[in-house]
């Protein structure tokens, strides 16, 4: 091997200014500073907020006192708590149809005929539109008296059904309403995930004989893997976090029982009868707690992704 | 028997014609190479055969059955892919039965053949795992695997290895050759590389535009390539191409400073014709004066000396040994004239 | 004297003909002090009701709308309406003084009303006209007259439950009926049991109307408006229902000769007759910044003349707090007047969630409407209000 | 391509393919031409008894005149405009910051500040409510655009520092080194070299917050009241109790509120459908 | 003067080391190659002269300065990438003079550079388009001409041609040998491509695993690789390398069934010594019968018969000429002694 010397430092290095000098050190910070001070004044400092809050009794107008575990306690044995979180599962579950409902949709649109793109366009316009309208429109289409469903239903010689009026199906119809735009959105998802489908494991599978169902089960299926997982993420927390729909719909009724937990939060804390802040905030925490561990799943598969590359 | 007949077999996309009126016979247990410039329509023949796309006139036929409208499963045909197209969410063991399993074949048969399969490709370690987990030459043997599970009578090869790097491409190379004596099968090969070409073929097929310009056992091709075309594609570095006219029976070059009688039906005075001649028969006379080395290339064991005429043409030169030409010098060039091709410049047929 | 500055009000008057009203006292109002900026801002009624708690901490207006009683204490509890006693001073508490109790919490006055109405039972006269039926004076009688109306194929009473205040309004009338005024209001005010005999009663005898399928099937589906078309279109009958409810009939193409108007029937022999009048009201805010205007303003929304005017069947269509104002020439304000100042012995309530505290309101009208669509809860009903009733008035 | 893409299929096949496209398209949309022919029927129509018949007669001027000059709807659109757009603007800002600084710089926190922004994206956004009220009522911010927008921009930074994270990520790396290579300054490489490739996300990225916040209710309600703030989702519900049952009226105020969005969505289509790849599928 | 010196140069990426302690001297002018296997540590090399990695240990000097903890702009070095990294949207022109304008540079200084640099790399003609209106090989001239226009004492290219298609490559490594005569800057290349390598080099340096093998010219590391590492990496196809023992001074070797003496200074008996021989050494004895042949490969002037000796080891020959052997034949081997290399088994040291 050879020896070799390196000159000397010259001086030039320390006349730079000590940006200069950490320039790469510095600059992420610079660029971070604004989003992460709006991200903590209104997102994580309100979280850590709400889990003080939630051990306050507070009419939101006077003092605060601390009760400690008291509303969690309360909540253990509210009904209205019970039945929220039961809507919260039902929606959980109920919503999820949104997915294959999709897939299918996004199957039957994955053609190349003239004026196909105009036709995924207004498949996908239920999501564009506002939930407030979305819900207007479903309870007009499920009116008792005038709605549709029930002229449908009149001449196959069924119904009438009061669906919002029901308790035993008003949790129902606004999921159906629901699902109108999220499969929309599932749709769209998996128009672009069947974009991305390997043509040529679709020839090879041809040459191995799959068609049709086996087709799609064994080889479309699984390669739309990272769409159906992001149609996933979305339905579920979309069914958390459901609200418009509801306060539109039914304003929780008929007697509470379209509640979901963010709609109740909502109520107790903020709506005409309520104004209970500690006591929203506990069901916020609950709700919470139910969306961490959504949120968990995601940030691990996304943390093996990272990983992986 | 097993071979497979194209008949007067045409393509078009809409109103582009991209295969026109092909007409091939390909025999039981042949290993037949498509090769040609990129877009000459190599990859949408192969597709044809396998089905994949639909053949707008003529007929295919494998065996004795024509295939033309037939589906892809229905053909017994296998092809493997330049991306490899495995399964992503299968093991390799489920990726290779994958093509039985789908028409119904019961489990121990799947098992047997797979076992089978793994064998010849020595792939018993990775069964469990899935492709993502394997090398790229691994997973081009998983790939081959699934085609040999389903024990088609054709093979097609569509680029399998375009993706691999050198050095695994010169393996898989010879495992594919070695497959083709073990299992006998009728295969039909598309590729860009030279050295595959050669090495596998029993018969190459260079096509050019959706027309076949020459079908012939590899060293034929090379030794008698029927035009122009075949001549400069086949062979690596290509065939020196330079402008002559003929005179009074014999060649006159003036890149090459000289007219020189090649042993071939001269055509009539003052035919223009392209002389064609490869760097491995041309040699370095350091005595010439007649062109200038412009540059060097050492390989090793061999390296090509780029001349320049004084015409401005170019001429490439292999040479081996231990005595290679400097740059800058000032050389001259001989060659035997039996080696020499001529070619019609206007038509580019080959003139012999 | 003159006022200068800036008044900002903020209305829920949010309906088109209680929206025109206020707007046009504000305006007169502002041509009596030509230099005062009058800026007014109407709310969503359903909306103002969240909303006031915020604007009453920030952003504060100098005048707003609010309800009397009960639904009052909250805010005057927290500091944030102001004491307005000396507005009440002299003479303006004769001429006020029915609603002055509404008004007085701690022994001092926190806002001023503008107007109350009459409920009662508004029904079509042409169909009563048609079945042979008359006003029911007794339970008895009313009992008779649905009976028939159910059997001509039509409701008795169009309702609209979803958002739960018209439940309540049924309960007011048959628990006032059943066991009086001062047990109903000493319900609402937590002394008594929900679980107890008298109110069982009062679900009896509610039980026996849902039985006979006097209510409108898909009551829980339809806001109050929604409910109407029912008794517009002939469906049904009769609506319990506020005086407000007049104008919107009468929109909706009903004259005077096919609507009418009468008091809730007797239920328990010998219970005084007693009424629900809720009372809308006028405050100032404690943060407010012209006081002195919002104070003028208060007397001149009080004020006889403006009482008359407002209160016109063109405008509000209600009855006037001024006792010294004139009651509109209108039927059915007449009928209300004339009910609530001689026939109604018993006492005047506000309203069911005007009387009770907002969280028991709610949670007791959620039950109220539980009840009217499962009857048979009734057990697990009464024991969640009173669950409820002991934490709330704790 | 899946399923076998149709022109390989029977004439027949094509044909009863094209002829139930449009009409699964119109079964799917049919809440919407529902409200649509709602919103041209004279208001007879309703008192009559006709709901789902087509309109005796075209009365689309009447109640569209009614939704903009005789309410507030105009008034609603204007603040929905003047809450959209600055959000739109903010939240596409910082998140080309925070994105180009969490897929450039390598340093220790970067993956859990990334993962801090994708988690506050997935908060069911309730729990933030009261805080959130109470930090604006604050601010003296409560019942004002501004005090929206500034949510809005910092709720809306999760998902987005989520997008453009990713999308820088996936420029090549060796473009910011080359430039380093020749001495541009890093935030001369963020505005010389990055934003302009940022361009097609940046697009996307827009289109899909302009619907985000056009359709937000919720904060709505919760941080605003009254027609001077409250954008047109929270405008359509108090027009709806103005006019419960004239469903005319109301279908048209529905319309008109959510027209801008659909307008939006179907300008710049592109953008929008390859904002959601880019933002979800990658 | 201004040749890059590494002293010592470690790199680790947390607990993992990469470059184990490279010490380096190239002159000013050199046209210095890196080769060695995937994941060698190349890139990271040539990307800690550039300052684009961070040197853990040891000091880089270009020039006389010593640059180990300077930024790369303020280096003096431009860096030519595999995927060109041009700014797509920026036309030729822009993208060429962006470095000066961002430093600085007054327009008329830039023009005149971007001309320059354009004559040199006959860019003239696209001055204005976009990098998507380019070709891949004018897009990498693009690249080498922002590279150019800068001035850099030490141009640096990490496997500038591997995205071209074979063509391509050939004319872009002329082209890059073409501007290293011209403007005679110091320049290091990484690459894998042996072709490459050969031609282009003044010096090659061979990788592996962190380490310098061995620093040469290309043709003395060819002819004379200080290791078995080197000799088996350098030509292709690869030497041939077959298990002997010393015995009485002589190789004695199985699978040629033969004893040999070479001209070296053989070491003691017993040792485990590996024979190289590199395949255009060997020459194929029809009438031998010590080995078989397993295949032959033709690829027209050449051939590769694999041959199988009775031990089992491979061996692989080159033919040239018209006499080929057959498949299946049974052929012996020879070879001139002197081409022959011998080295340590365990240490893989050679034995000179
Ligand atoms: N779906 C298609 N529609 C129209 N033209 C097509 C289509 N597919 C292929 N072509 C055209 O057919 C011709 C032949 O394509 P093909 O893929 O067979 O070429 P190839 O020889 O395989 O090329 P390569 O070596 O690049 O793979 C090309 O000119 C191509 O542009
Ligand atoms: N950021 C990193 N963190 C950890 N290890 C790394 C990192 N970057 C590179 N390495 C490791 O350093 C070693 C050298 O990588 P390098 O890219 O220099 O190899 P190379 O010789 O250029 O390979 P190739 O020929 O494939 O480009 C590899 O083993 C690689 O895994
Ligand atoms: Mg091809
Ligand atoms: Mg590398």
């Amino acid at each position: 091997m050879t020896t070799t010397a390196v000159p000397p430092t010259t001086p030039e290095q320390q006349r730079r200014s000590w940006y200069k000098r950490n320039e790469i050190k510095v600059t992420p910070w610079l660029f971070l500073f604004p989003a992460i001070l709006f991200f903590l004044v209104y997102v994580v400092f309100p979280i850590l907020q709400s889990f003080n809050l939630s051990v306050y009794a507070w009419d939101g107008l006077g003092e605060k006192e601390y009760v400690g575990l008291d509303h969690y306690r309360a909540l253990w044995d509210d009904p209205a708590f019970y039945i929220s979180l039961r809507n919260n599962l039902i929606w959980l579950v109920l919503y999820l149809l949104a997915i294959p409902a999709g897939l299918f949709i996004a199957l039957f649109l994955n053609q190349t005929v003239t004026g196909i793109r105009l036709y995924k366009s207004l498949f996908f316009f239920p999501f564009v539109i506002s939930q407030v309208v979305v819900g207007l429109v479903f309870t007009w289409f499920y009116d008792p008296t005038f709605g549709l469903l029930n002229s449908v239903l009149g001449l196959v010689g069924l119904g009438p059904i009061n669906v919002l009026g029901d308790p035993t199906y008003v949790t129902y119809g606004i999921i159906a309403a629901g699902l109108w735009p999220q499969t929309a959105y599932c749709m769209i998802l998996y128009l672009t995930g069947l974009n991305a489908v390997d043509p040529e494991q679709v020839e090879a599978a041809r040459l191995d004989g799959a068609k049709g169902w086996k087709m799609l089960w064994y080889v479309i299926v699984p390669q739309l893997k990272p769409a159906t997982f992001i149609a996933f993420v979305v339905t579920i927390v979309g069914a958390l976090r459901s609200f418009d729909l509801i306060s539109i719909m039914t304003n929780g009724g008929p007697f509470g029982e379209s509640r979901v937990l963010s709609f109740y939060m909502f109520e107790v804390a903020l709506s005409e009868y309520g104004f209970r802040m500690g006591y929203g905030a506990a069901i916020a925490v609950v709700l919470f707690m139910i969306m961490l561990c959504f949120i968990a799943y995601f940030l691990y598969s996304m943390y093996k992704d990272q990983k992986g590359h | 028997m097993s071979g497979v007949t194209l008949k007067n077999v045409i393509k078009r996309y809409g109103d582009v014609q991209v295969i026109h009126g092909i007409d091939l016979e390909i025999n039981d247990g042949e290993f037949c190479v498509f090769v040609g410039p990129s877009g000459c329509g190599k990859s949408t023949l192969l597709r044809m055969v396998a089905g994949l796309e639909e053949t707008t006139e003529g007929a295919i036929g494998i065996g004795t059955r024509d295939v033309t409208g037939m589906d892809p499963a229905e053909r017994g045909v296998a092809m493997v892919f330049q991306t490899y197209a495995l399964y992503p969410h299968m093991t390799v063991r489920d990726n290779m039965g994958f093509g039985l399993k789908m028409n119904g074949h019961p489990k121990a048969e799947i098992a047997e053949k797979v076992a089978e399969a793994t064998r010849i490709l020595k792939l018993e370690d990775y069964l469990n795992r899935k492709p993502s987990a394997l090398s790229g030459g691994q997973r081009q043997r998983v790939s081959i695997g699934r085609a040999i599970v389903r024990g088609p009578e054709v093979f097609l090869f569509d680029e399998p290895l375009s993706n691999l790097d050198a050095e695994l491409r010169v393996e898989m190379r010879v495992e594919i050759a070695r497959l083709h004596k073990e299992i006998g099968a009728t295969m039909i090969y598309v590729t860009h590389d030279q050295v595959e070409a050669m090495t596998l073929a029993d018969k190459i097929v260079v096509l050019r535009a959706g027309h076949i310009e020459q079908v012939g056992a590899p060293l034929d091709l090379y030794r008698n390539p029927d035009n122009k075309f075949v001549a400069g594609f086949i062979g690596s570095p290509a065939m020196n191409f330079l402008d002559g006219t003929i005179k009074q029976g014999a060649v006159e070059i003036s890149a090459l400073n000289g007219s020189f009688k090649l042993p071939l039906n001269t055509p009539s005075d003052g035919t223009e014709v392209s002389f064609g001649i490869r760097p491995e028969h041309l040699e370095i006379d350091p005595k010439g004066d007649t062109h200038m080395v412009d540059m060097t290339e050492a390989l090793g064991g061999v390296s090509y000396a780029h001349l320049l005429s004084d015409t401005g043409e170019k001429i490439i030169v292999e040479e081996r040994g231990d005595d290679r030409s400097q740059e800058g010098a000032r050389v001259g060039l001989k060659f035997p004239v039996e080696r020499a091709m001529l070619f019609d410049r206007a038509s580019e047929a080959r003139i012999r | 004297q003159q006022l200068t500055g800036d008044l900002k009000i903020f209305s829920d008057m949010s309906n088109p003909a209680p929206r025109a009203t206020m707007e046009g006292m504000a305006a007169r109002f502002g041509e009596m002090h030509p230099d005062l900026n009058i800026e007014l801002t109407i709310i969503d009624r359903e909306a103002y009701k969240t909303q006031i708690r915020n604007f009453l901490t920030a952003n504060t207006p100098d005048v707003a709308n609010w309800y009397a009683a009960n639904r009052m204490r909250p805010y005057v509890d927290a500091g944030l309406f102001e004491d307005v006693s000396d507005v009440w001073e002299g003479q303006l508490s004769e001429e006020l003084a029915s609603t002055k109790g509404a008004m007085t919490l701690d022994g001092k006055q926190w806002g001023v009303p503008y107007t109350y109405y009459q409920w009662g039972v508004y029904y079509r006269k042409d169909i009563y006209e048609e079945l042979g039926l008359s006003e029911p004076a007794t339970f008895e009688e009313e009992l008779a007259n649905c009976q028939k109306i159910v059997d001509s194929g039509r409701t008795c009473y169009t309702l609209g439950s979803k958002f739960l205040w018209t439940a309540g309004g049924w309960f007011d009338y048959l628990n006032m009926r059943t066991n009086g005024y001062d047990f109903h209001s000493a319900l609402l005010a937590g002394e008594k049991k929900w679980d107890s005999e008298e109110v069982r009663a009062t679900f009896a005898n509610w039980r026996t109307l849902l039985d006979m399928g006097a209510f409108i099937e898909n009551h829980t589906s339809y806001s109050y408006q929604e409910s109407l078309p029912f008794l517009a279109q002939g469906d049904s009958a009769a609506i319990l229902i506020g005086n407000f409810a007049v104008a919107p009939l009468r929109d909706a193409g009903l004259t005077d000769d096919q609507l009418d108007f009468y008091q809730f029937p007797a239920i328990t022999e010998g219970v005084a007759m007693a009424e629900d009048a809720p009372t809308d009201t006028f405050h100032i805010p404690s943060g407010a910044s012209n006081k002195e205007a919002a104070k003028a303003f208060l007397k001149f929304v009080v004020s006889a003349e403006n009482q008359t005017m407002i209160n016109a069947g063109d405008a509000l269509g209600q009855l006037p707090v001024n006792s010294k104002s004139s009651v509109d020439d209108d039927k059915f304000l007449k009928e209300g007047f004339a009910m609530l100042s001689s026939n109604s012995p018993g006492g005047v309530a506000q309203f069911f969630d005007r009387d009770a505290p907002a969280e028991m309101a709610k949670v007791g009208m959620e039950g109220l409407q539980e009840f009217m669509v499962r009857p048979d809860n009734l057990d697990a009903i009464l024991a969640r209000l009173d669950k409820a009733a002991e934490r709330i008035y704790k | 391509m899946f399923p076998k893409p149709i022109e390989k299929s029977s004439r027949s096949i094509q044909l009863g393919y094209q002829s139930l496209l449009p009409v699964a398209l119109i079964l799917w949309l049919l809440p919407l031409i529902a409200v649509a022919l709602f919103s041209v029927k004279p208001a007879g129509d309703f008192s009559a008894g006709n709901y789902w018949n087509l309109p005796s007669e075209f009365g689309g001027w009447e109640n569209y005149g009614k939704v903009f000059f005789e309410s507030d709807m105009p008034r609603y659109l204007l603040n929905s405009l003047l809450i959209t757009v600055p959000t739109a603007i903010g939240a596409v800002a910082l998140s080309c910051m925070a994105g180009f600084a969490l897929g450039i710089y390598r340093f220790k926190s970067n993956l859990w500040l990334f993962f801090m922004f994708v988690a506050g994206n997935f908060v069911p956004f309730q729990i933030l409510m009261v805080p959130v009220r109470d930090l604006t009522l604050d601010l003296g911010l409560y019942n004002t655009k501004t005090g929206l927008v500034l949510f809005h921009i910092a709720f809306q930074t999760g998902f987005c520092t989520l997008f453009m994270r990713n999308f820088i990520k996936g420029l090549p790396f060796a473009l910011i080194e080359a430039a380093r290579v020749e001495g541009v300054a890093e935030w001369k490489i963020f505005v010389y070299v990055v934003l302009p490739l940022m361009k097609p996300a940046i697009a996307a990225l827009a289109v899909l917050i302009f619907t985000f916040i056009w359709n937000d209710y919720f904060w709505a309600v919760v941080l605003t009241q009254g027609v001077e703030s409250q954008p047109v989702t929270a405008g359509i519900t108090s027009f709806n109790a103005q006019y419960r049952a004239a469903y005319h009226l109301m279908s048209a105020g529905a319309i008109v509120a959510a027209l801008p969005p659909v307008a939006m969505f179907f300008l710049m289509q592109k953008h929008f459908i390859a904002g959601l790849t880019l933002g979800a599928v990658k």
